[in-house]
C-alpha cells in the first residue's frame, strides 16, 4: 500500500527538483516557474499529510498557497514585464545593474 | 577590257516631270525600275526579250501611248506613266485578267505573292463589266517537278519567255485552247488593248512545245519563280504552304559553282515536328536563274547529328593522329581556311584532287598572263556580250548558268557563238542561227584555243613560231565551182579581179564546173568541223559583232596538257579582243583554290572531311562524325564571278561545327563565321565581318551581294606556248575519270545534282553519253 | 440525498465504465464528423443553398470523404516551429475535451440486455466517472483545454499563431470565470455539484431550471459560445483578421483533431446546458433519452443558427461584453439567488 | 521492499501514484533543465495537471479541481501571456558557473527537509484539528471548514488577490501605450549610458 | 431602365437613401444601454428570424439558388465565344475548311497552326489543324475571317483537360459526323453578315 512516506519523498524530490531550479536558473521566467515547482511540492505533502491524518487542515492551507501563487503571480508577471521593457532581458546577470 | 569598250551613253528623260538619267538603247520600262519608279507590268522580264501579252505597261511618251517594255530611252523623252485613258485602259485589263479567273485565292498556293491579286487591288477593280463563258481546263502536271493548272493561267506567256530567252530550252509554248468567242459587242464598248489582249487571252493555254504532255526540259523550274498567278507550281509544294507563312532565308545555290542567290524558305515541318523544314527555293528571278539542283536539291540537311562528348573525343584523336587531310569543295571559305589552318599549324597534308588541278591551272594561268584571276564574268556575258566561245565544258551539265548566260547572247543581244566539245549536243546549235558547235575528239582542246587564236587574235602581237604552227595547218586545195555565186564571192576575197570575172562567169555559170584553188582551214577539220563551209559561216557570225568572251570548262584543267591550255589562255587573252570566264570544275572550287595549299598525293593516317578515309566527317550522317550541310551553315562561298558570298542556315543543325573541333586543335575564335575577316588578303579576300556582307540585287539588278575578289596584274611577257597533241588523250580523261570516282563521297554529297541532271536530259542526250 | 444514490446504484464494474469510455469516443466522435456536415448544410439551408450534395445521398458521405482527406492529407510541420509542441497541441485539444466528457451523463444509466453475448447484463452508468464534483470537473477540464490553442499558436513561429493564442488566452481566461459565476447560482439552488443531482433536483422539482434561474442560463450560454469558440465569438481563428488564428499552419489531421476537439467541447456545452437548465434527461425511458437528445440537438442547432446570423464582435468589445456586463450580472445573479435560498 | 512495490503496483491506487511520480517527477526536471521557455511551461502544466490527479487519489476532490482551474487554468495562462511579450521560440541562454554545487545543495536541502517533515509524524504527536466527516462530500466538508474556522485567512486572501490583481494590473499597464518594437526607450538609454 | 435611359441618366444627382445609424455611444453607461436595449428589443432575434425564414423557405418551398452545375447548366448568350466548331458542310459532310490559312495568319495570339496537303481530288484538304487552347484568347478574329464559315466559336466552354494536347483536337472541333443534321447554323460571330450576299453580287473581290 501507498504510505504517507511515498508521499512525502515524491514532495521532498519535486521541492528538491524546484530548489535546483531556483539556485540554477538565470532566467527570471524560469525562476518563477522553479518557484511554482517548489510550491507544487509542498501542496502534495499538505494534501497526502491532510488525507493520512484525515485532517481537513492541510487541504485548506494548500488553498492558501494556490492564492498565494495567483497573487504571486498577477504581481510578479506585472513586473517582468516591466523589467523586460526596461533592459529587453529577463537574465539574472543582465540586471545586476546596481552592483559597483 | 571590256569595261573600256562597253560605257554606256546617258541619256536625260522626264518621267512624270521629274528628271532621271538612263542609258540609252534600255526600255522605259528597265530605266524606270532602275530609277526607282514604278510602272505596272505583268508579262516584261528584266533579262527577256517583250512579249506584249499584258499591256498594262502602257506609258504615255511625248503625247503618245507607246508600251514601256519595249520602247527604249532616248534623250529629252517626256513619259507620263498615268493618264486617265491610259487608267481606264489598266483597269479594263485587269478585269479582262478577272473574267472567270478563279477566286479561289483562299487555297491558290500563290495567294499572298500573287502579282493578278496585286494589280487587282492596284488598279482598284471593284466591280466586273465583262463576261464569257468557261472552258474547262485540266490540271496537268508536265513533269515530275511542274505542276500547271490552267485554270489559273493568265496566258502572260513569262514562262515560256523565260525557257526561251533564258533557259533555251523552249520546253513551253502557247498552244490554241478552242475558248468561246468573245462577245462582237464588246469590240465597240472597250478599250482597245485590253479587248485584243482579251481575245488571246480567250484562245491560248501553256502546253509543252513538245506536242506531248510532257515537257522535254532540264527541269529547273524557272517558269514556276516567274509565273505571276498560282498556275505554275512545283509539284512537291503545291498546297503545302501559304506564301506568308514561309521564311526567306537568303543562301547561295550549294551544288554549282555559279554561285546563285537563293532563298531557302522554311517553315515549322508539321504540328507534331516544330523543326524548320525547307518548302521551296525561290530567287530573286528577275535578276538571276537558277538550275534544277539549285531549286530542288534543297532537301540534304544532316538531320541525325547530335553532340555527343565521346564521339567528340575520338574526332580530336583523329585529327591529332592526321597526316592528311582529304576533302572536296563543296566547303565554305572558312572551313577551307580552318583546314589550312591546320596544315599550317599541325602540318598535315591537304589532299583535294580535282581542286589541285584547277589550282595548278590558276598557276599557270597566273604566271603566264599576269592576271591573278579570269577577268570577265557572266554578268557581263549575259548583258553586252554579242559572240561567245565555250571550250571544255559540256555546258548543259557542267555549268548551267553558263549555257544561259550562252543563250541569253544569242537570243538578247543577237549574237553568235562557238562551242566546242567532244560530247556533242543538239540543244546548243538550237540556241540561234550563228552558233557552231564543234563535236572534236577527246583531248583536241589545244587545238580549239589555236583556232581561236587564228580567228580572233591580232596577228602582229603573236610571235612567229604560233603564226608558223598556225599557218602550217592551212593548205590550199582545188575545189570544183558547182554555184556561181558561192565562186563569185571566193573570188572577191582572193583577187582583185573578181569583177571581170564575175561577169564572165555569170554567163557561162550552167556550161563548166571550174576547179579553183583554196585554202582550207585544217584546224577546223581537226576539230571536226567542215572546211569548205566553215569560212562563210564564221563571217556571216562575225558580222556587227563588237564585245567578245570565252567560257573554259573543266575539261581543260584535267587535260593532260594543262600547263600549255593555261599559255594558251593567256595568250588568247593577251592577243585577242575576247573576255575569258573559266568555270570552277565544283561549288565553291575558287574558294578552295585560293585558300588551301594543296599537295599532290595523301599518305599516312587520312582523315576525311565529306570524303573517304580512315576518318570519316560527313554530312549526310553517314559518317564516324557528323557535319553540317551546306543549307545547314553560315559562311561564305566564291563563285564563278570571283565573288565571295554569304550563304545562310535554313535548318537547324544539333552537332558539332568543324570549328568546335578546331577550338580544341588550334587558337580558334568563338564562331565559325569568325574567320570570314581572316581569309587570305593576299589572295584578293577582303577583312570584311560576315554580318556586315550585303546580300541583295539593286532595282536594276546589279548584284550587289558579298564583294568581288581583288584581280592582280602584273605585267608579264607573252607566254611561250607549246604545240598541241594531236592524238586524241582519251587515256588522260580516264585516269582523271577513276580519281574522281575515287573520291566517292564527292558523287554522294552531289548525287541529288547528277540524279536530278540525269533526270532531266533528254532521251537522245543520255544514249549518247 | 448523495448516500441515497449511492447506495441505489447498481454495482459500476469496470467494464461498464470501458464501454461507456468506448461509447462516447466512438459517439462523440461521429457526432463531431456529422457535426460538420449538419453545420455545412444547416447554413447552406440558411443561405439559400443546397451545401454538400455529389458524396452519397445528399452528401451524407461527404464526412467519410473529408475523413479520408484529412487522414491523408501530408502532415506538414513548420521549419522553424517547436516541433514537439506543435505536435502535441491538436492532441491537447481532443483530449481534454473528450476527458471533459468522461465526467458529463451523455446517456442516462443502462443494463445491456441478457440476450448480447459476452456483454450482457452489464451495467453502464450515465457517468463514465462520476464525481462529486463533477461540474467542476468539466469546467477544470475545459479551461485545461485552452492549452491546445495556446501552444498551438505558441510554438508555430507565426505571427497569427501568437495572436490566435493570445486571443485564446484572454477570451477562455475571461470567460472561464463567467462560466463558473453563472453555473454557480443553479449550483446554489440544487446544492450539489454531480450531474446527476440536477437532473433529479429538476425532476423532482417538475420545474426546468431555466424558470428558476433565466439570467443564468444566458449568461451561461453566452459563455460556452465564447468557451467553445463559437461565432460571434470566434475571435481565436477569425478569417478575416488572422488568417485562421492558432490553426494557421496546422494541416490534416493535425488540423481535424482541433476540429474534433471544438465539435465536442460543443457537444459539452450543449449537454451542460441540457442538463442544467432544461430538466436534463428527465427520466430513465426511452422517452428521457430522447428528450436529452432534442434538447443537446437544440443546443447545436443553436449554434449553428447563430453562426448563420449574427456577425463577430471585436476583441475589445469582447472583453467589455465579459468583463462590464457578463461579470457583474453573474454576481447580482448569484446575490439574489443567495439572498432568495436565505429568506 | 520489492515486493511490497510490486503488491502496491497491482492496485489501481498504488499504480496510479507510481505513475503519476514518475510523470510529475520528470516533467518537472523538464521544467527546471530545458533551455526552451515553450517546453518548461508545457511541462509544467502538465505536470500541475497531473499533480491534480495525486489530489484526487487522496481524496481532496475540491482541491483537484481548484489546481486544475486555478493553477492549470488561469495561473499557468497567465504564465503563457507573459511569454508572449518575450520571444518563447528561441532558446534561453544560462551561464551555469557550479552546477555541482548546485545539485549537492538541493539534494542536502531535500534530506534535511524530508528529515524536518518526518521528525513530526513519526512522532505521532499530531491529533486533527478539523477531522474529515465520512460520508459527506469533501466539497461540501471544506467549504464547511473554509468558511466557519478559515474565514478570516480566506478574507485576507481574497483581499491580498484583490490587491495584487490591482496592482498587477497598475504594473502591467503602465506603459502599456509603448510599443515594444518601436519603443526607443531602451535604445535611448543605452545610447545614452554609451555617451557617459 | 431601359439602356437609352440609362445612358441619359444625369449622373450628377445621385438617388441614394440616407440611413440614420445614430451616434455610436461614448460613456459606458451609453454602451452598457445600448447592449441592454438591443437585448431587450431582440433586435438580435430578427436577425435569427431572417435566416431561419430563408432556412425554410429553401428547405420546404425548394427556394435554393444553388444550381447543381455539372449537372444542370445556366443557359449562355447566343453570341457567346467559347470552344471552337469546325462545321461541315450540310449537304456533302466534308469539312467546310479549305485549309487557306487566313485564321492561322490573323490569330494575334498565334495559337492556331494546321497542315495541308494536295489531296487526290486535287483539292487543297487539311491534314492536320490545330488549336492550343492555352494560349487561345478567343477574340474571335479566327471565326470573323474565315471566309468558309468552317470555323465559328460554339457554346462550349468547359475546356479543362489532363493533357495539353487534349486541348486541341481537331476531331474534338469538328461536328461528328453522325450528328450533321444537329448542327446549328450559327448567327454569331463570324456568321456572314446580313448583307453580305449583296456585298458579294456587287464587289466580288472585295468580298
Amino acid at each position: 500500500m501507498i504510505g504517507l512516506s511515498h508521499y512525502l519523498i515524491v514532495s521532498a524530490i519535486i521541492f528538491s527538483i524546484g530548489l535546483v531550479g531556483v539556485l540554477r536558473r538565470r532566467n527570471l521566467l524560469m525562476l518563477f516557474f522553479a518557484t511554482e515547482v517548489m510550491l507544487n511540492a509542498v501542496n502534495i505533502a499538505f494534501a497526502a499529510i491532510s488525507h493520512y491524518y484525515n485532517d481537513l487542515t492541510g487541504q485548506m492551507f494548500a488553498f492558501f498557497i494556490i492564492a498565494i501563487a495567483a497573487s504571486e503571480v498577477a504581481v510578479g508577471l506585472g513586473l517582468l514585464i516591466l523589467l523586460y521593457k526596461k533592459h529587453g532581458s529577463l537574465n539574472l546577470d543582465d540586471l545586476a545593474s546596481m552592483r559597483g | 577590257m571590256s569595261e573600256v569598250k562597253t560605257v554606256d551613253n546617258i541619256v536625260n528623260i522626264m518621267i512624270d516631270g521629274m528628271e532621271f538619267k538612263a542609258k540609252e538603247g534600255e526600255f522605259i520600262l528597265n530605266a524606270a525600275r532602275a530609277n526607282d519608279i514604278f510602272i505596272p507590268a505583268i508579262c516584261y522580264l528584266t533579262r527577256c526579250s517583250p512579249t506584249l501579252a499584258c499591256r498594262i505597261c502602257l506609258v504615255e511618251v511625248d503625247g503618245k501611248q507607246v508600251y514601256s517594255c519595249n520602247a527604249k530611252v532616248k534623250e529629252g523623252m517626256d513619259i507620263t506613266i498615268d493618264t486617265p485613258t491610259i487608267l481606264e485602259e489598266r483597269r479594263a485589263i485587269m478585269e479582262v485578267y478577272d473574267v472567270n479567273h478563279p477566286l479561289q485565292c483562299g487555297v491558290c498556293d500563290k495567294s499572298g505573292e500573287c502579282e493578278l491579286q496585286n494589280y487587282t487591288l492596284e488598279m482598284g477593280v471593284d466591280s466586273q463589266s465583262y463576261m464569257i463563258p468557261d472552258t474547262k481546263r485540266e490540271v496537268v502536271n508536265w513533269s515530275s517537278v511542274l505542276h500547271y493548272d490552267p485554270g489559273l493561267c493568265i496566258v502572260c506567256e513569262r514562262c515560256t519567255t523565260v525557257c526561251k530567252d533564258i533557259i533555251g530550252d523552249a520546253a513551253i509554248t502557247t498552244v490554241k485552247r478552242g475558248g468561246a468567242d468573245l462577245d462582237k459587242g464588246y469590240k465597240a464598248t472597250m478599250p482597245k488593248d485590253a479587248y485584243s489582249m482579251w481575245n488571246k487571252l480567250q484562245k491560248s493555254v501553256i502546253a509543252p512545245s513538245n506536242g506531248t504532255a510532257f515537257t522535254e526540259c532540264s527541269d529547273c523550274g524557272e517558269c514556276i519563280a516567274v509565273c505571276p498567278v498560282g498556275a505554275l507550281s512545283s509539284v512537291d509544294f503545291v498546297y503545302k504552304s501559304n506564301a506568308w507563312d514561309l521564311k526567306k532565308v537568303p543562301a547561295v545555290a550549294a551544288h554549282s559553282s555559279d554561285g546563285a542567290q537563293i532563298y531557302y524558305e522554311v517553315k515549322p515541318t508539321s504540328i507534331e515536328d516544330r523543326t524548320q523544314k525547307i518548302y521551296r527555293i525561290t530567287n530573286e528571278w528577275s535578276y538571276v536563274s537558277l538550275d534544277g539542283s539549285a531549286r530542288f536539291a534543297y532537301d540534304f540537311q544532316n538531320t541525325t547529328a547530335t553532340q555527343d562528348s565521346k564521339v567528340f573525343a575520338e574526332a580530336i584523336e583523329a585529327f591529332q593522329k592526321a597526316t592528311t587531310i582529304r576533302f572536296n569543295s563543296m566547303i565554305t571559305n572558312e572551313e577551307a581556311l580552318m583546314l589550312q589552318t591546320l596544315k599550317e599549324q599541325r602540318g598535315v597534308k591537304l589532299y583535294n584532287p580535282e581542286v589541285k588541278a584547277f589550282q595548278t591551272f590558276l598557276n599557270h594561268y597566273q604566271l603566264a598572263s599576269g592576271n591573278a584571276l579570269w577577268t570577265g564574268n557572266t554578268d557581263t556575258i549575259m548583258k553586252k556580250s554579242d559572240f561567245v566561245i565555250s571550250i571544255g565544258s559540256a555546258l548543259r551539265n557542267d555549268s548551267p548558268a553558263m549555257k544561259y548566260a550562252f543563250n541569253n547572247v544569242q537570243k538578247l543581244n543577237k549574237g553568235a557563238g562557238l562551242f566546242f566539245h567532244p560530247v556533242g549536243d543538239t540543244l546548243i546549235p538550237t540556241f540561234g542561227k550563228t552558233v557552231m558547235a564543234f563535236e572534236h575528239k577527246v583531248g583536241l582542246e589545244e587545238a580549239a584555243l589555236y583556232l581561236v587564236l587564228d580567228l580572233f587574235a591580232d596577228k602582229a602581237k603573236l610571235s612567229s613560231e604560233v603564226l608558223e604552227y598556225i599557218e602550217s595547218f592551212k593548205r590550199s586545195e582545188s575545189k570544183t565551182i558547182k554555184e556561181k555565186v558561192v565562186s563569185t564571192v571566193k573570188e572577191t576575197v582572193i583577187d582583185e579581179e573578181t569583177g571581170e570575172e564575175k561577169e564572165v562567169s555569170k554567163k557561162v555559170t550552167e556550161m563548166v564546173a571550174k576547179e579553183i584553188t583554196v585554202i582550207r582551214n585544217g584546224l577546223v577539220e581537226l576539230l571536226g568541223g567542215d572546211a569548205s563551209t566553215f569560212d562563210d559561216a564564221f563571217a556571216k557570225m562575225m558580222k556587227k559583232k563588237t564585245t567578245f568572251s570565252m567560257m573554259l570548262g573543266e575539261d581543260l584543267y584535267y587535260h593532260g596538257k594543262a600547263e600549255n591550255i593555261a599559255k594558251l589562255v593567256a595568250l588568247v587573252e593577251a592577243t585577242c579582243n575576247i573576255d575569258v570566264v573559266m568555270t570552277p570544275p565544283k561549288s565553291n572550287a575558287l574558294g578552295v583554290a585560293l585558300i588551301c595549299d594543296l599537295d599532290e598525293t595523301a599518305e599516312g593516317y587520312t582523315v576525311g572531311y565529306n570524303e573517304n578515309g580512315d576518318y570519316k566527317l560527313s554530312a549526310l550522317g553517314t559518317g564516324d562524325f557528323d557535319i553540317p550541310a551546306m543549307n545547314q551553315q553560315e559562311g561564305t562561298l566564291t563563285n564563278i564571278n570571283k565573288r565571295v558570298l554569304p550563304t545562310n542556315a535554313a535548318v537547324e543543325y544539333g552537332g558539332y561545327e568543324l570549328n568546335d573541333l578546331m577550338k580544341v586543335l588550334v587558337q580558334a575564335p568563338e564562331l565559325t563565321i569568325d574567320w570570314t575577316k581572316m581569309l587570305p588578303r593576299d589572295k584578293g579576300f577582303q577583312a570584311v565581318e560576315f554580318d556586315s556582307l550585303p546580300n541583295a540585287y539593286t532595282n536594276d539588278g546589279v548584284d550587289n551581294r558579298g564583294y568581288t575578289l581583288e584581280n592582280a596584274y602584273i605585267e608579264t611577257a607573252l607566254p611561250e606556248v607549246a604545240q598541241c597533241e594531236q592524238s586524241a588523250i582519251l587515256e588522260e580523261r580516264l585516269r582523271i575519270a577513276v580519281i574522281l570516282l575515287d573520291s566517292s563521297m564527292t558523287l554522294q554529297i552531289s548525287h541529288m545534282k547528277y540524279l536530278n541532271l540525269l533526270h532531266s536530259m533528254p532521251v537522245r542526250q543520255k544514249q549518247r553519253l | 440525498m448523495e448516500i441515497a444514490l449511492v447506495e441505489n446504484l447498481p454495482q459500476v464494474t469496470w467494464l461498464g465504465v470501458l464501454i461507456k469510455a468506448v461509447l462516447i469516443l466512438a459517439v462523440i466522435s461521429a457526432l463531431a464528423g456529422f457535426g460538420t456536415y449538419v453545420e455545412r448544410k444547416v447554413l447552406a439551408f440558411m443561405q439559400r443553398r443546397l451545401g454538400p450534395m455529389h458524396v452519397g445521398p445528399y452528401g451524407l458521405l461527404q464526412i467519410a470523404a473529408d475523413g479520408i482527406k484529412l487522414f491523408t492529407k501530408e502532415d506538414i510541420i513548420p521549419q522553424n516551429a517547436n516541433k514537439f509542441i506543435f505536435m502535441i497541441a491538436p492532441i491537447i485539444t481532443a483530449a481534454t475535451a473528450f476527458i471533459a466528457l468522461s465526467s458529463v451523463p451523455v446517456f442516462p444509466d443502462f443494463t445491456i440486455p441478457e440476450f448480447v453475448p459476452l456483454l450482457g447484463g452489464v451495467f453502464v452508468p450515465s457517468i463514465a466517472s462520476d464525481l462529486n464534483i463533477g461540474i467542476l470537473f468539466v469546467l477544470g477540464m475545459m479551461a485545461a483545454g485552452l492549452y491546445g490553442p495556446l501552444l498551438a499558436g505558441m510554438s508555430q513561429s507565426n505571427k497569427w499563431g501568437i495572436i490566435g493564442s493570445a486571443r485564446t488566452a484572454v477570451q477562455f481566461l475571461s470567460y472561464e470565470v463567467v462560466t463558473g459565476l453563472s453555473i454557480l447560482a443553479p449550483i446554489m439552488l440544487v446544492g450539489s455539484l454531480s450531474f446527476v443531482d440536477f437532473n433529479n433536483y429538476q425532476l423532482e422539482e417538475g420545474v426546468w431550471l431555466i424558470f428558476y434561474q433565466p439570467v443564468a442560463f444566458v449568461l451561461f450560454l453566452i459563455a460556452g459560445f465564447a468557451e467553445t469558440n463559437r461565432t460571434p465569438f470566434d475571435l481565436l481563428e477569425h478569417e478575416a483578421e488572422i488568417i485562421s488564428g492558432y490553426a494557421t499552419e496546422y494541416s490534416g489531421m493535425r488540423w481535424g483533431m482541433f476540429f474534433i476537439g471544438e465539435y465536442a467541447n460543443m457537444i459539452t456545452v450543449s449537454i451542460i446546458a441540457a442538463i442544467v437548465f432544461l430538466g436534463g434527461y428527465d427520466s430513465e425511458s426511452t422517452f428521457g433519452w430522447l428528450t436529452i437528445m432534442l434538447k443537446i440537438g437544440f443546443f447545436f442547432f443553436l449554434m449553428l443558427w447563430v453562426r448563420a446570423a449574427w456577425p463577430h464582435v471585436r476583441p475589445d468589445q469582447l472583453m467589455w461584453l465579459c468583463w462590464k456586463v457578463l461579470m457583474p450580472l453573474a454576481v447580482v445573479n448569484i446575490l439574489v439567488t443567495a439572498l432568495v435560498i436565505m429568506v | 521492499m520489492l515486493e511490497n512495490f510490486l503488491a502496491s503496483l497491482m492496485t489501481i491506487e498504488g499504480f496510479a501514484f507510481y505513475l503519476f511520480s514518475v510523470l510529475t517527477i520528470g516533467l518537472f526536471l523538464v521544467t527546471v533543465m530545458s533551455k526552451n521557455v515553450l517546453y518548461a511551461m508545457t511541462s509544467l502544466a502538465a505536470a500541475m495537471v497531473l499533480i491534480s490527479g495525486f489530489f484526487f487519489i487522496l481524496g481532496a476532490d475540491f482541491l483537484g479541481v481548484v489546481q486544475l482551474i486555478v493553477y492549470v487554468g488561469a495561473i499557468m495562462a497567465l504564465y503563457s501571456f507573459a511569454m508572449m511579450f518575450f520571444d518563447a521560440t528561441k532558446d534561453i541562454k544560462e551561464k551555469n558557473t557550479n552546477p555541482a554545487l548546485v545539485f549537492l545543495l538541493g539534494g542536502l536541502s531535500a534530506v534535511v527537509l524530508v528529515l524536518m517533515f518526518a521528525g513530526p509524524i513519526h512522532s505521532d504527536a499530531i491529533v486533527a484539528l478539523y477531522p474529515m466527516h465520512e460520508g459527506v462530500g469533501n466539497a461540501q466538508d471544506v467549504g464547511m471548514v473554509l468558511f466557519t474556522k478559515y474565514l478570516i485567512p480566506f478574507e485576507v486572501a481574497a483581499l491580498m488577490l484583490l490587491v495584487a490583481m490591482i496592482s498587477g494590473i497598475i504594473l502591467a499597464s503602465k506603459k502599456m501605450d509603448d510599443s515594444l518594437t518601436e519603443d526607443l526607450g531602451v535604445d535611448e538609454e543605452m545610447m545614452i549610458k554609451d555617451d557617459k | 431602365m431601359s439602356l437609352e435611359q440609362f445612358k441619359n441618366r444625369n449622373v450628377g444627382v445621385q438617388s441614394y437613401t440616407t440611413l440614420d445609424v445614430g451616434t455610436p455611444p461614448k460613456t459606458s453607461m451609453e454602451k452598457f444601454t445600448q447592449v441592454v436595449t438591443r437585448t431587450f428589443k431582440g433586435e438580435l432575434f430578427v436577425g435569427l428570424w431572417v435566416v431561419m425564414r430563408n432556412m425554410i423557405r429553401s428547405l420546404f418551398m425548394g427556394e435554393t439558388h444553388t444550381i447543381k452545375y455539372p449537372f444542370e447548366k445556366m443557359p449562355i448568350s447566343p453570341r457567346y465565344r467559347a470552344i471552337h466548331d469546325m462545321l461541315r458542310l450540310l449537304e456533302s459532310g466534308s469539312y467546310r475548311c479549305i485549309g487557306c490559312g487566313l485564321c492561322e495568319k490573323i490569330c494575334i495570339s498565334n495559337c492556331i497552326s494546321m497542315d495541308t496537303r494536295y489531296d487526290e481530288e486535287q483539292r487543297k484538304e487539311v491534314s492536320e489543324y490545330t488549336i492550343n487552347f492555352g494560349r487561345c484568347i478567343f477574340c474571335g478574329y479566327c471565326a470573323e475571317v474565315c471566309p468558309e464559315l468552317a470555323i465559328v466559336h460554339g457554346p462550349r466552354y468547359e475546356n479543362a483537360s489532363q493533357q495539353r494536347a487534349g486541348f486541341s483536337l481537331f476531331e474534338d472541333m469538328l461536328t461528328p459526323i453522325d450528328k450533321l443534321n444537329l448542327q446549328q447554323e450559327y448567327d454569331g460571330f463570324g456568321a456572314i453578315s446580313p448583307n453580305a450576299d449583296e456585298n458579294i453580287k456587287q464587289t466580288p473581290l472585295a468580298y
